[in-house]
Parts: C-alpha cells; structure tokens; sequence
C-alpha cells in the first residue's frame, strides 16, 4: 500500500484522510504546509513552483514512513506533496497520521514533515511581484560558495 | 568508456538548460562525473550536493556502470 | 471572534478549517479527536455521550486559545467539541492552528488538546457491549475515595 | 438565607436525578453548600472537584449570595 505520494493538480483532502480511518484509532494529527506570501523574512511572493524527482521521491517518503511506524505506535500515516504551481494558500503537503494516543499521532507527524523537508528531492522556485525569482536554499548556498566545496 | 544518462533537475536542469542527457564517458565513479561535467557547464555552487544512481541515493565513489541513470541532487526544498 | 465552540451535532469541518487560511500562515496543523473502540485497555466501546457545563467551558476554551496566542506565534486558532451521542470513528474535538511557521503551529495545537482536556468542563460516559457504562475519571476517582477528600 | 440555583452535570446530574434545583440555604460558602447538599444526597466520592459561580471558576471560600448559580465541576473528561 502506497503511503507518500506526489500530486501534478489541486486535490480534495476529504478523501486521503478518510483512508486514516480506524476503530482503534482515537487521535488525528496532521500537518498542511501551505503557499504564504513571504519566505526568509521577504515579502511579495506571487507564486512557487515545485519540481520533484518523483521515483526517487517515492521512494524517501516512503522510507521515511516507514521509519515513523518503527518509531511511534501509531495505527496509519500518509503524505502527499503537490508538484507544479502554486498561488498563495494553496496546499504544498499534508501529512495526516491516526492512533490510538496523541502523543504519538503528534510526534510521528512531526517526524514525517522534518524528515521529508530534509530528505525528499524536490525543489521549489519562488517568484516575487518585482519579477525576481529563485530556488529556495540554493540561492542561499551559492551565497556561501567559497566556504564549501560542491562534493561532501 | 560506459554509456549513460544524467537528468538535471531545478536549478541544475535550468543551468544546464535540458531536463536529460545520454553521455559516454571515461569516468570512473559518480563523483568523476560529477567533475567532467562541471568542467563543461561550470555548475553554479550549491553546497552539499547529493547524487543518485538508478533512483537511489548512493556516495561520490559509487563506479559508472554502462546504462546508469545519474541525477544530482541540490539541495531540497520541500513542504 | 469566537474561537471556541460546542456542536450537539455532526458538521462538516471545511468551512472551519477554511477561517484559518491566511495569506501569511505557511503552516497548519491540527488535531482531531475519534471516538475509538477502546479505553484504558479495555475493548468493546459501543458509543459515548458527551455532556458539556456550555458557558463555562466557551469561556474557559476562550482562555485556553487566547493563552495560545500570547505564548507562540500563530496566525489564527480554533477548536470546536461536539457533545450528545457519538458512535465510533466519529469526531469529538477539532483543533486547527495556521502560523508562518511549522513550530509555533504544533506547539499550539498541542497546548490547546492538552488544555481543553485538562481544564473544560465536558464530560464522557462510556457505553460498553456488555451492557456496562460509566463517566471517565469519575469512576476511577471514586475507586480512591477513601484516599482523598472530596474538597482539594 | 440566600436563595440560590445549583445545575448539576454528568454523574452528578444522574445521582442527583435531576439538572438543577432551586434551594434556599443558610449555607455562608460554596464550600458549605457543598456539604449540606452532600448531607442530603451522599455525592459519589469523585476526587478533586471544582466549583463554579456563574459560570466562571472559584475557591471553596466564595461566599454565597442571593441569586448565585453553583456547579459542583466532577472531573473533566474532554477529547
């Protein structure tokens, strides 16, 4: 069963949660990140546009799934992250986890959304309303580019 | 000499300016590679790359093998 | 603005989730609560009746999110309690937090879940498939009551 | 004498038989309105209660006056 996913459209979350359901299941956590108007203390974003290694990207956000069932006693955990362009407040990832305790519905939500902003190759281009653009954190690196070489 | 292909992604497919591309080349590993190709497109800096071979995360000294598939991997940023 | 509510009825959580859209908020979490098959390690939950003292616990509920909003920084908050007769999977609380940013918004759903059950008067009875039924907490109180006074 | 209302919820209102009820009472505090309905009905021991006067939370010192609406507040259960 397929537990992260990647989506090219807008969705409907109604239907993706549903599949969380369970009688055992007395807690819901879940996380949305979703297209704000600033980033990095810069306002005036207009839009993103998200690009993602997607067999590869399957692949992690499954793992890391997987790693949250090890961790946490939890009873269902999905992820979907959107591809292509988004307008502000649109939703770039939801996270959704049940079990039976909130704890672990918190913590293995919290887990699952550091882990895939950290490890799933996909990449997101901000545009802002004075026509400038750029890849989020690459910019940032190419700033500190004498101190690190390219290879770890 | 193997045959194979690399696929640019974000920053690095807009830099390079095509998405793929087939190669044959003399290098050795991934992280030879890595070397020949920013020779001919003077990759911009982006700290910590990483790369995957055949869609799976491996190190700089993995070897070439001929019908590899090569993606290097900036760094992400997702959510 | 009201950011603390009771149900005596199923409703649809959209429109709810919607208020917390903001231009500004890159993140959402949220918490629901589901009636589950179990409690306290014992199987056979049939449904459980909700019962609420209202005015009190939209002022207390009040308190809670207002506390929220002094110790993180979040964009909008709300949470809604359904009391009456709940049947399993169905959902007893509703929490949704949007802030600029993931950390406060966690922090904050779980202050608030962590609070509303701690401090607002609602009140739970368990109905079993054997029959049995009773108030949680209460019944395990009273299992101590030789131990402590009734007036703290 | 004050005349006063007291609602009762949950356990309470079952043990009771009824959600509230109108009294006149010499009782000077919550705290003594508390046992003298103890008295008369033998309230389930329910460890830590809390007590309200309309509608917002007090100590078991708040005196009693006219008019006041008291609730005997068992252990919450929400969520």
């Amino acid at each position: 069963m397929s537990h992260f996913g990647f989506k090219r459209e807008r969705f409907d979350l109604a239907p993706h949660q549903a599949l969380l359901a369970d009688p055992v299941a007395g807690a819901y956590a879940s996380f949305e990140g979703w297209v704000r108007n600033h980033n990095d203390g810069r306002a005036g974003v207009l839009y993103l546009e998200y690009e993602g290694y997607e067999q590869l990207g399957v692949k992690e956000g499954e793992r890391i799934i997987a790693e949250a069932f090890a961790r946490f006693d939890i009873t269902k955990a999905h992820c979907i992250h959107r591809l292509g362009k988004l307008e502000i407040g649109e939703l770039a990832v939801w996270v959704g986890v049940s079990a039976a305790h909130r704890d672990a519905a918190f913590a293995a939500c919290r887990y699952i959304i550091d882990e895939v902003k950290h490890r799933v190759p996909i990449w997101k281009k901000e545009h802002y309303a004075d026509g400038d653009s750029g890849w989020v954190n690459c910019e940032a690196c190419a700033a500190h580019a004498a101190d690190t070489p390219p290879l770890k | 000499m193997v045959q194979i292909r690399v696929e640019y992604f974000a920053i690095l497919r807009e830099h390079v300016g095509s998405a793929h591309e087939a190669l044959s080349t003399s290098a050795a590993t991934v992280g030879d590679l890595y070397e020949e190709l920013d020779r001919r497109y003077a990759f911009p800096a982006l700290g910590r790359l990483k790369v995957a071979v055949n869609d799976e995360f491996c190190d700089w000294s993995t070897p070439l093998q001929d019908g590899d598939m090569v993606v290097f991997i900036p760094p992400v940023a997702g959510g």
